[in-house]
């Protein structure tokens, strides 16, 4: 747990923190809406009551730095400076969106900004992010990658393999272990041997820590502390982060499997509702705060009318982008 | 004969085999106590108990590695690999490992396991959800390969394939799981390797499986309307193929159109076009033609995976450029 | 022009490229300070070090993504698969990643990777050691694919793949891996898509690649013996295609036969015949005939293997049949 | 290491587990030499130097217990009780092999005695053996599986997924990881970021130690107490254990890439010479082990008759075994 009031720079930091988990939850909460309304082609992942992960972790990341996401990857790209409109366009299916529509939500890239990308197949984003993390160095860059993974993916070969790699190559890496609990419908003892991902740090000599996601700015620090000591080239990290998935596994997933006590603690659990208390204390107005409120509000409004307005993609599109010509 | 949705032919039989065979047990990623992610697997788990139903890790090779050794000792695994994208994932002890087993164990080892998986389009899943795997595993010595597209052979195909003693690859279709159809209750074995003329007609052969079928027939109906027969196909199973069925149709009809959702190079298509050509060649008026979707992956948007496979009116179309 | 060994023209062109582009690298396994299981790297570690020769660890699905991730921030590795049945072990950053990354983003990916590998019979490597990957491969959007018949198209081939801004696989030849011929000095680009005549010929079609190549040389010197003249032509290039090229030829002599060391089952050969079918359809005499492996896995006994790969015998046999 | 003297039942163990590395040790030889004269196809990778891997591990086994071996896997499949003229036979591609030839060295299966297959894939046995656990446990039996695998096959996620498997399900499975130093060419560091893959062993929950395989008693021994826990129902384990290949990667492989040194080393890391003065000092009579020497030369002798006198197989069977029917 981060302790003690919250002043100074700090406090901006967790103001900015705060700002890009709501970012989120309101991102998610209006997708989710959308999926309802039935305006949303396919399926979505929503990651409400995770935003601490995302915004945690890239909050300790420079501009330069990369990240891979998971199929529950709004929020990682979102933290790491994604537009919302061309996010929501995307998962509308337009020509305006991150992947002209031909991804939707589980492969939106922005590689300017540095995301990678989600990904459709667990496990799949961690080698890559080694070899970007090892692109780096082999580069001369001093940049570093995070790549978030849940528990789930953890059961792949190849995390293993990334892992591995990672230490055998000493590569700038952050392993970001995201467990929600549950791997789709199922839970965490179904895909995991132990009840911590991060004791397979050890396995490959990778310093490991575990962290609880009610506490967003503990989640920084942990970060923080692992990503300057990566970039000062002392090689990959890991932190786990144990958190909530407020929402089914996809949009419409009545969770059925989840003990009701277990639903009734989520709101416990809120990292929002964790850091906003300790915001107020600090003397944060709480205009202020609707004030960033009312900001992502407006911004979303403006990217969904951007969405709908935005033309769907013709046909002619279809074998465009396969090859390079 | 009972009206089942597709998905529920499967469910029903599992139940069935489950019930038949006591080393017969069905593992995959839910399949457990949710009932499968597409319901498939409904109420197996509280019938026949976490032995027999078994929810497994998110990790495709290592399970389906399991079964492999489950079933070189004496058990029978009815594995499911959710999405076909995921074979991807556990490709080597698909081909390297189960197909190729018996072969080089010089005949010892049986590999007698069922693999199940949903594949295809129509549900707007992108890229990495969307695959059909009948090409590429239809071309691995040691498997067979059949693809349902209708709830009864849903069910007929995949209690045929329990049964097999060699590793068999039930391929079911997402976009056809909420279709209805009749179903024969109980002991209903469709046999693999048996194409069926689900339309009789005397202009054209149009040769399709899986998604290809309602399209197909669909078509069919639109160019009967203009005093055009074609007879369709349902190819039912992959590997091996029943070329034969459809050169008997090629004789009268002179002239064949392949229909496949999925793209063309390399793959069924091409293959029935050589089988076919070798067996008929003579009766053939106009070279053999195939409608595909175009070489790329499927996309995510929804006009973009319309135009992907194809729709009815240009299945017609190409029908009447074969016969012009 | 050097006389070179099949694996040296590997080497000249992964030293040249190396060369050329800086931001090139070569991983895989002991391709680094080995030199290479089949010698094919050798002298590249110590002339380039250990930041652009890499030697990897034995895990292929995390050094293809890997390179995967390389590729997305401004490297353009060349990746060894050592043999090519371990595309099983890597296959979904091979197909589910590096295929279809250009087209999921919405074309902001570029995956400049050239993955080589070692594939084919001739070596009694068994069932596990002796796999080609065109027929799947060659089917997958985003990719590309060539294989090498001679030492020449083995640096050409390469050289130009290494120059691609998409995935292009490398498809080496164990069999070839010590066969000597003229390789250009320097600059030797071997273009992608298009086949080579390789003897030309009036009296029929073979069509093969890879190791077919030789085979079918052979069988035409054979055929010439008695007066028939085979048109011989090497595709080279598998994805894409170059029907055209066989079209053409077929034009002139009316008849096709496919030659491959391959299964034929759901592959290139069917592939072409289709597509000569629809390009040329009118000028065949004959049915296309196809000679391939049996549907079986490669043994290791040696006279299985012989008699798995098709002799010239085989070939002569087959070419009178589709003549008479 | 195993302590003491020698006597009584333990001797006569010693003794059993000394024939069994001699008979692997004469086997791996008269391969060597059949392949350096061109007699045997394809590519043999011997196990010279390991003998007290499979010998030690599968002294501890019932026979009614299963294997899986490597494509280093002749000492394993011996040490199970494989006969030598079919697998002698199948080295040589005939028809009375114990694949019909068609599956050569990389390959060898037999079931009957619990060999579930060597493999050319690494990484590959692993799940496979997993299953092979989970069987007995639902066929309601009490035995036991053990798998080899090397370092090399350590970087595969197959192995990861089978380890958090045999995890999850408490599957009666014994990992063994057979550490040489080597995958093909380049030294263990290239292959694992860790120094010791037994450390690997806490990240799925399975007990783990490490043995060094100089000592074939201290890995029998370890094993014993090992297999003895899994059949107890106690989940899980694993052994490393540290021994060293004597030839190349693969018969013909000149081994520049190792150090003059370690190869000097090497004799004194032999299994066979640490294990022969004990029995001798035990008051074993050199005759008695003469005796075991020569019947496995004599035996050698027969089966490499019959190998040769085997027919190889015809076209015919090409098709064969692909399918049931
Ligand atoms: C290789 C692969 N296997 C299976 C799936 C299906 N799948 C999608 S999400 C999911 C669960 C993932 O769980 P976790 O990694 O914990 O992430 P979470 O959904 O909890 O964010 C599964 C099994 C997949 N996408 N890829
Ligand atoms: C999936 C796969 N990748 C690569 C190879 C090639 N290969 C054969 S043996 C070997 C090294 C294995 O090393 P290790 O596991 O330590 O076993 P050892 O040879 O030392 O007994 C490699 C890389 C293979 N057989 N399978
Ligand atoms: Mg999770
Ligand atoms: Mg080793």
């Amino acid at each position: 747990m981060s302790e003690g009031t919250l002043t100074g720079e700090r406090l901006e930091l967790a103001v900015r923190i705060y700002d890009t988990m709501l970012r989120i939850r309101r991102f998610e909460e209006r997708v989710g809406e959308l999926f309802a309304a039935g305006e949303l082609p396919g399926f979505v992942h929503l990651s409400i009551g995770q935003e601490s992960v995302a915004a945690g972790i890239v909050s300790a990341l420079r501009d330069d730095d990369f990240i891979t996401a998971t199929h529950r990857g709004h929020g990682h790209i979102l933290a790491k400076g994604a537009r919302i409109a061309p996010m929501m366009a995307e998962l509308f299916g337009r020509t305006t969106g991150y992947c002209k529509g031909k991804g939707g939500s589980m492969h939106i890239v922005d590689i300017a900004i540095g995301v990678l990308g989600a990904n459709g197949i667990l496990g799949a984003g961690q080698p890559i992010a080694v070899g970007a993390a090892m692109s780096a160095r082999l580069r001369g860059t001093d940049q570093v990658v995070a790549t978030f993974f849940g528990e789930g993916a953890s059961a792949q070969g190849a995390v293993h393999e990334a892992m591995n790699l990672a230490g055998c190559w000493q590569a700038p890496i952050l392993f970001v272990a995201e467990i929600n609990g549950y791997a789709e419908l199922t839970p965490y003892e179904i895909h995991a041997s132990v009840p911590s991902i991060a004791v397979r740090g050890a396995a490959y000599g990778i310093p490991a820590t575990t962290v609880d996601g009610v506490d967003v700015l503990a989640v920084h620090d942990a970060a923080t502390e692992a990503v300057a000591a990566i970039r000062a080239g002392g090689g990959p990290r890991m932190i786990e982060i144990r958190t909530q998935r407020w929402h089914g596994h996809y949009e419409g997933d009545p969770q059925r499997y989840r003990p009701d006590e277990e639903l009734a603690r989520l709101p416990e659990l809120d990292p929002l509702a964790h850091l906003e208390p300790r915001l107020l204390a600090a003397g944060v107005e709480r205009a202020r705060l609707d004030a960033l409120d009312a900001d992502v509000r407006r911004e979303l409004d403006e990217a969904l009318e951007f969405a709908r307005q935005s033309p769907l993609p013709d046909a002619s599109a279809l074998l465009e982008d396969v090859y390079a010509r | 004969m009972t009206e089942l949705k597709y998905y529920q032919a499967v469910q029903q039989a599992l139940a069935e085999e489950l019930a038949r065979d006591p080393r017969s047990l069905l593992m995959g990623e839910d399949v457990g106590r949710p009932g499968g992610i597409f319901a498939q697997s409904r109420g197996l788990y509280n019938e026949f108990g976490p032995n027999r139903v078994i929810d497994t890790p998110a990790g495709e090779l290592g399970f389906v590695g399991a079964a492999v050794g489950m079933a070189m000792t004496g058990l029978r695994p009815i594995v499911e690999i959710s999405f076909a994208d995921f074979f991807a994932t556990c490709f080597d002890q698909v081909v390297n490992q189960a197909a190729k087993l018996r072969f080089m164990s010089g005949g010892q080892a049986a590999i007698p396991i069922t693999f199940t998986s949903f594949g295809g389009g129509g549900l707007n899943a992108g890229p990495q959800h969307s695959s059909t795997y009948e090409a590429i595993l239809g071309g691995i010595p040691g498997l067979r390969v059949v693809t349902a597209a209708t709830p009864a052979d849903a069910k007929g195909l995949l209690k045929t394939a329990i049964r097999e003693d060699d590793p068999v690859v039930v391929l079911f279709h997402k976009g056809l799981l909420q279709e209805r159809g009749d179903v024969p209750d109980g002991e209903h074995l469709t046999p693999i390797g048996v194409a069926e003329v689900c339309r009789a007609g005397h202009d054209l052969t149009i040769a399709t499986w899986a998604g290809g079928r309602r399209r197909s027939l669909a078509a069919a109906e639109q160019l009967a309307a203009d005093g055009i027969e074609a007879e369709v196909i349902d190819l039912r199973s992959i590997q091996p193929l029943d070329a034969a069925t459809v050169a008997d149709s090629v004789r009268r009809t002179r002239r064949l159109l392949i229909v496949q959702e999925t793209v063309g190079f390399s793959g069924i298509g091409g293959e029935l076009a050589l089988q076919v050509g070798e067996l008929a060649f003579d009766y053939l008026d106009a070279p053999i033609g195939r409608l595909s979707a175009p070489f790329a992956p499927t996309a995510f948007s929804p006009p973009l995976e319309q135009a992907y496979l194809p729709a009815p009116e240009r299945i017609v179309e190409t029908a009447r450029e074969l016969l012009a």
